[in-house]
């Protein structure tokens, strides 16, 4: 649907360096509406904390929230929604492989995680003084 | 089959022209030619900056060379001056030289002049780009007069040692060495956005991105992953230097040294492994796609043939690049990693080889039924086919998890991407600049001393890197400063050593014939014309040779076709070049429809 | 197999939408992002790779933190306020959320009155957006002291892993480099704004390329990725 | 012409070289000849490829080497042939990643009732530890290091009491039986590499890594630091001694347990 909207209300670049000085042009109310989104959602996370939401539920609704909050910059304060697909696509997909680079290392770190407390004891060591003349 | 010449354009329309008083306009000497704007300036700026640097790394490797097979031998070498060495020598090679020269030297000024452009799209940003890596090699070469000298930590720079007393400089060494790179990402992201950008919104008319020459896709690619890479080894870069400096325990665990206990707790090493080769895999994609480019491009003009399978080459560039972010662990499986990450990074490894063997077999297919002009540039493109696959599938044995475990960490790894970058790069590079230079200067350099550059260059590198495959298999491991007495090394290895280190500095010196080749054509070299090649590509189609300021004169070329007509059937001559109008050619095949 | 398109630079082309756009654009000549002047296709570009960055860093910290055996510090507790004898949690963060927010509203609408024209507007509006951000840098500056005065160090901290602070410094630091250089810049946007530099196409200072509001809307961009590290930042280090 | 010459004595040469070599791998004491066997595999699959590209290349650039009025075919592309070399190359790389993943997994899982030794790692120098003969490792920490307790051993673990110690001798190993070598580093990365095994693996300071092996043949084999760890790199070495299970059982019991080092340790200090 909003390319369409993008197609009416983008005249073509009137040169190619100068970009389009009819550029974009939304209501301003639209922006006040997502300042006001923004604000809601802000508050929302807050509250999770606020209120010691705790485990899955309090992961789920933080997450939750910090995307809507992302989508909803990069969508309409970007202008993201009004994008052609093909720069869409060059932005939103590449960040996939951090992704994947998340997963590995969550994978690594409760591998590490596990050692160390088999290898190591569960507890760590206090009652040693640490040497602290290096340094 | 697909006719590919049938993407033409029916009316020429006025070309997008960006407009005279919007170019760079050099006022003085000055700028002119040392704060340059114009890309091909800088373009050889970077060149003539990495391959001075490139220069110290080959030094370097005579001082390794010379150590592996005279031990005991050099009183100006010691363990520390050793590992000072490799590192120096690996680090410059990979970043500061072939990076730097395939991107910013052959990147700066092939793509404004291969898709038809005026310059680069922001010409101030693609200068600051210049400086500042400049500054990176400076900071760089101010660490070999530091306190301790240059950092020894090897060039993957691995935590904790890398900032620990125990090795080369700890101290001074490696904060310059860490604050270099993060100068040299800095720069090379400035230039980097220009030549991405350039190739995506700089085109002109007609140049669609399946109309490109395949270096421009090369050097694109690579410059689209290294924009992805390099933040990981920013962010590396950036937390050793805290633990460094501020003693932060990022990568670094409760350790004692000497019997002291260091104040560090709970950090991870292996954290800066991942960081370190989420970079430095797609790195090696980074030196290697601006060759398949490049190679590509001269193999066809040399060989009067187009490129075979055009579009599966430029969708294997593609794959290559997405996958190079999926296969870093390969160089993790001994590290002591999550075990089953073995099983998906061997997978994803091998499977890049499909792609990568694919453009091996089209780079062949080429030559079959061409007309092979075996010119100073095609023998270096024949040169680097064979020592790219050679090196290729000695990484399959390394790509396969369980034959790394044996082969990991020894000198079959280092012969293994000496062979895959430090040979098959580096010949693309030679051949390049004999390929180009006529268009950078107006004139050829000389035959018989590329000749005999090519000849050693060539058999010298493959005698050096071949045979050491098998120290490694024996087990000779890599940065060892001397392997003494084993078990298992026979004293035949130690000949062997000795014939390596002895090619190694007769091919460093056949160098200086290439370096003095350089100079002495600048005079003295034959007048090339501006198409000595009669090569298709708009390079070659400039009004002007060496090409002028705003490389087209008053008006942008127009393009009708792919840049790989060569000995069309019915054209007149065996190369028609992109920017021919349809209706020029009589008769010629080539004409849309 | 699609046939090269091209795009006349004055005459508006019906372009397909959808994914059959997508392929359109990227096959067709000139350039790929059919809406994108180049100073916006090079940001949105820039902001990618800096994505890379910061994920890096978030991921970092992330691998940090569930590897280590000592227990973290309870943001909640640490960012707390005391107001009349009651600690609230993590109140300064929120503050400084929504300021910045703030300041991302104030900087989306003055990319819109820059297209306006409206001069006035799109001056206040970014020199709005600039006081916000130097806000939300003074709030860092404090929040940083304070943390300092309770003896937190990048190196350590009373309550638990040393990794607390490296990655607080480090991360909360990178971030506040980006808005601090944000500010500048939009001041300098702002100046020129006000000078009329986009309504004459007056050439940059280091740059040949004519100015127009379409540096405002890309100067925007910058801003709102800012933002949108923030809202990561502040899910992932102040709520987990 | 020359090219083509010399690009055919590239092949033939190297295959010759390789046929000739007298520097082949050290002959293996392990179980891990299945590792060996991959290697195998994969250099007669990636010798074939090799050979067979360089020979065309060179048998084209013979061919159609440029004479007077010859001209090149114009071909853009085979989407046939592409396929099929696709597919070939995708054949040959499973032939060689199959055997591999299979043989990895027996890498990474360790048999039941192996036994379990340390090597640990410090610049740069090899120590060893069995568990006594309650079978089992006590749990340690780098900060527990000192002059009596060089491991860094828990005190207050009872498992690790009867550890014994091995802190600067050689390593001997019972042939015949599965071991786990529990790998651990107490200030940066190092790498126990006996070749004769084939396998190694990463010591990471800060957690512990493994790798299990059984070794197949008696005999002295030195241990060698694959991992780079600084200046004394390549002198960090050891030595591992291979045999029957009784003769290493008679040198284990006159090796002193950790219980035994930290009493004389105290009374030194006294
Ligand atoms: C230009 C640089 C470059 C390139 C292109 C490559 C390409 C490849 N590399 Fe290499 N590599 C390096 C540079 C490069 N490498 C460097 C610098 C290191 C060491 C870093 C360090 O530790 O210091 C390294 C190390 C390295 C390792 C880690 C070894 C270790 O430390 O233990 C591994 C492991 O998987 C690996 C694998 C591969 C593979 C599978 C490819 C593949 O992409 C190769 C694909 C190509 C082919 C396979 C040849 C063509 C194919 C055919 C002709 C058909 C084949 C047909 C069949 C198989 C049937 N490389
Ligand atoms: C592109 C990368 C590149 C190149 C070209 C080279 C070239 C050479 N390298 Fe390099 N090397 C590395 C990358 C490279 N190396 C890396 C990454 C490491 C790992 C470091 C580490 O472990 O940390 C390494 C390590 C390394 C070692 C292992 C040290 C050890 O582990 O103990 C050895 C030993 O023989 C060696 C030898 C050589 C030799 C003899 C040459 C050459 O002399 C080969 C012959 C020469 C040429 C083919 C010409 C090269 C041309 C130029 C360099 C351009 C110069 C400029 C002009 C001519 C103007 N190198
Ligand atoms: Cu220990 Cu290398
Ligand atoms: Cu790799």
């Amino acid at each position: 649907m909003h390319t369409e909207h993008a197609a009416a209300i983008h005249a073509p670049a009137a040169h190619e360096t100068g970009g389009h000085d009819e550029g974009q042009q939304h209501p301003i109310k639209l922006y006040l509406v997502v300042w006001g989104w923004l604000f809601v959602l802000s508050t929302f996370s807050y509250l999770v904390d606020f209120f010691g939401i705790q485990g899955m539920m309090r992961w789920t609704l933080i997450i939750v929230f910090m995307m809507l909050k992302a989508g909803l910059i990069v969508a309409i304060f970007m202008h993201m929604a009004w994008e052609r697909l093909a720069l869409i696509y060059a932005i939103l997909l590449p960040p996939g492989a951090v992704l994947f680079f998340v997963a590995t290392m969550t994978v690594e770190s409760t591998y590490t995680v596990g050692d160390r407390i088999e290898y190591f004891g569960p507890t760590p060591v206090t009652e040693v003084t640490i040497n602290t003349s290096h340094h | 089959m697909v006719d590919v010449t049938a993407r033409t354009i029916e009316t020429a329309v006025p070309p997008a022209e960006v407009p005279d008083v919007e170019l760079y306009h050099p006022k003085s000497w000055l700028t002119t030619w040392v704060f340059s704007q114009d890309a091909k300036i800088i373009a050889i700026q970077y060149s003539m900056t990495a391959l001075t640097i490139g220069l110290v790394a080959l030094v370097a490797s005579w001082l390794i060379r010379l150590q592996l097979a005279f031990p005991n031998t050099f009183s100006f070498m010691d363990a520390a001056t050793y590992y000072q060495a490799v590192t120096v020598h690996g680090m410059i090679m990979v970043i500061y030289l072939l990076t730097a020269v395939f991107l910013g030297g052959f990147g700066n000024y092939l793509i404004p002049l291969m898709i038809g452009a005026r310059d680069m799209v922001f010409p101030y940003v693609n200068m600051l780009s210049y400086w500042i890596y400049l500054a990176a090699v400076l900071v760089l070469v101010a660490s070999f007069f530091a306190p301790g000298g240059p950092t020894g930590a090897g060039w993957t720079l691995y935590p904790p040692q890398a900032i620990l007393e125990g090795t080369p400089g700890y101290s001074a060494g490696i904060i310059l060495m860490l604050a270099s790179l993060i100068l040299f990402i800095i720069g090379f992201t400035m230039g980097g956005l220009n030549y991405v950008v350039t190739v995506l919104q700089g085109r002109t008319r007609g140049m669609t991105l399946m109309r490109m020459p395949l270096t421009v896709w090369g050097i694109f690619t690579a410059t689209v992953i290294a924009l992805l890479a390099f933040p990981a080894l920013f962010v590396g870069a950036v937390m050793m230097l805290l633990d460094r400096a501020l003693g932060t325990s990022f990568f670094m665990p409760a350790i004692i040294q000497a019997g002291e206990h260091l104040k560090y707790n709970g950090g991870s090493p292996i954290l800066f492994q991942h960081l370190f080769w989420f970079f430095g895999h797609p790195e090696v994609y980074i030196v290697a796609l601006p060759a398949f480019g490049m190679v590509s491009d001269l193999i066809s003009t040399h060989a009067r043939k187009n490129i075979f399978g055009y579009r599966m080459m430029v969708w294997a560039i593609i794959s290559i690049a997405v996958l190079s972010f999926v296969v870093w662990a390969h160089h993790m499986y001994v590290s002591g990693m999550y075990p089953a990450f073995g099983f998906f990074f061997a997978t994803t490894t091998l499977i890049i080889a499909v792609p990568t063997a694919l453009k091996v077999y089209n780079w062949v297919l080429t030559l079959w039924r061409g007309d092979i002009h075996l010119t100073v540039p095609m023998l270096f493109a024949i040169a680097f086919i064979v020592t790219f696959v050679n090196g290729g599938l000695t990484g399959l044995f390394l790509g396969n998890v369980v034959v790394d475990v044996p082969l990991s960490d020894t000198m079959f790894v280092v012969a293994h991407f000496h062979m895959v970058m430090g040979v098959a790069p580096i010949l693309v590079v030679f051949g390049a600049i004999y390929h180009w230079y006529p268009k950078i200067t107006g004139r050829m350099l000389n035959e018989v001393m590329g000749q005999v550059h090519f000849w050693i260059t060539f058999l010298g590198a493959y005698a050096i890197f071949f045979p050491m495959h098998y120290l490694g298999l024996l087990g000779v491991p890599r940065r060892y400063f001397e392997i003494g007495q084993t078990s298992f090394v026979p004293p035949s290895a130690e000949t062997l050593n000795i014939f390596i280190t002895v090619v190694a500095l007769v091919v460093g010196i056949a160098q200086l014939v290439f370096v003095f080749n350089l100079f002495w054509s600048l005079k003295k070299g034959r007048e090339s014309g501006p198409n000595p090649w009669r090569a298709t590509s708009l390079e070659w189609q400039t009004p002007e040779t060496p090409p002028g300021h705003g490389n087209w004169g008053k008006e942008l070329p127009v393009v009708y076709r792919w840049a790989y007509d060569y000995s069309v059937p019915g054209a007149e001559q065996d190369f028609i070049p992109q920017n021919e109008p349809p209706s020029a050619l009589n008769g010629a095949r080539a004409a849309g429809h | 197999m699609t046939v090269a398109e091209t795009s006349h630079p004055t005459v508006p082309l019906a372009r397909p939408s959808g994914l059959r756009g997508a392929a359109a654009d990227w096959a067709s000549d000139q350039r790929a992002f059919k809406t994108a002047s180049w100073g916006k296709a090079m940001m949105w570009i820039f902001l990618l790779s800096d994505t890379f960055i910061f994920s890096c860093f978030l991921l970092s910290y992330m691998t940090v933190r569930m590897s280590t055996t000592v227990p973290w510090p309870n943001p909640s507790e640490v960012f707390a306020l005391n107001f009349g004898g009651t600690d609230v949690p993590l109140i300064l963060i929120a503050i400084m959320t929504f300021v910045l927010i703030s300041s991302s509203g104030t900087m989306a609408m003055a990319v819109n009155y820059g297209y306006r024209r409206d001069r006035k507007m799109t001056t206040i509006l970014i020199v709005l957006t600039a006081f916000f951000g130097a806000t939300f840098v003074g709030m860092q500056a404090f929040e940083w002291t304070k943390l300092i005065m309770e003896g937190v160090r990048p190196w350590g901290n009373p309550w638990g892993a040393p990794q607390f602070g490296s990655t607080f410094f480090m991360i909360t630091g990178f971030h506040g480099t980006h808005v601090t250089i944000g500010v500048l810049f939009l001041l300098n946007i702002a100046r020129k704004v006000w000078r009329g530099d986009f309504d004459e196409e007056r050439h940059g200072f280091f740059t040949a390329r004519r100015g127009s509001y379409d540096n405002v809307e890309v100067m925007g961009l910058y801003w709102h990725f800012v933002d949108l590290v923030w809202v990561f930042i502040f899910a992932f280090f102040y709520l987990w | 012409m020359a090219v083509a010459v010399v690009l055919v004595l590239v092949a033939l040469g190297s295959v010759v070289f390789h046929m000739l070599s007298p520097w082949w791998w050290t002959p293996i004491a392990s179980n891990w000849g299945f590792i060996d066997n991959t290697i195998l595999i994969t250099f007669w699959i990636t010798g074939a490829v090799f050979v067979a590209v360089v020979l065309f290349t060179a048998y084209c650039i013979y061919t159609f080497r440029h004479r007077e009025g010859l001209r090149a075919d114009y071909e853009p592309e085979n989407q046939k042939l592409e396929t099929w070399l696709g597919l070939g190359t995708a054949l040959g790389v499973a032939a060689m990643l199959t055997p591999g993943l299979v043989v990895w997994y027996q890498f990474v899982t360790v048999p039941e009732g192996a036994a379990e030794i340390e090597v640990v790692g410090q610049q740069w120098s090899w120590a060893y530890r069995f568990p006594g003969p309650d079978g089992k490792l006590g749990t340690t920490d780098v900060r527990y290091i000192g002059p009596d307790n060089p491991l860094g051993l828990n005190p207050s673990d009872p498992n690790g009491s009867d550890d014994v110690i091995v802190d600067g001798g050689d390593l001997h190993l019972p042939r015949g039986g599965p071991i786990k070598v529990l790998l651990r580093s107490t200030d940066v990365l190092h790498d126990f590499y006996v070749p004769e095994f084939r396998a190694k693996m990463d010591m990471i300071p800060g957690t512990v890594t493994y790798f299990w092996l059984t070794p197949t043949r008696d005999g002295t084999f030195d241990i060698l630091c694959a991992e780079y760890c600084g200046v004394g790199h390549a002198n960090m070495r050891g030595t591992v001694v291979v045999e029957d299970a009784a003769k290493q059982k008679a040198w284990l019991s006159q090796q002193k347990s950790f219980a035994e080092l930290s009493a004389r340790g105290r009374t030194a200090a006294r």
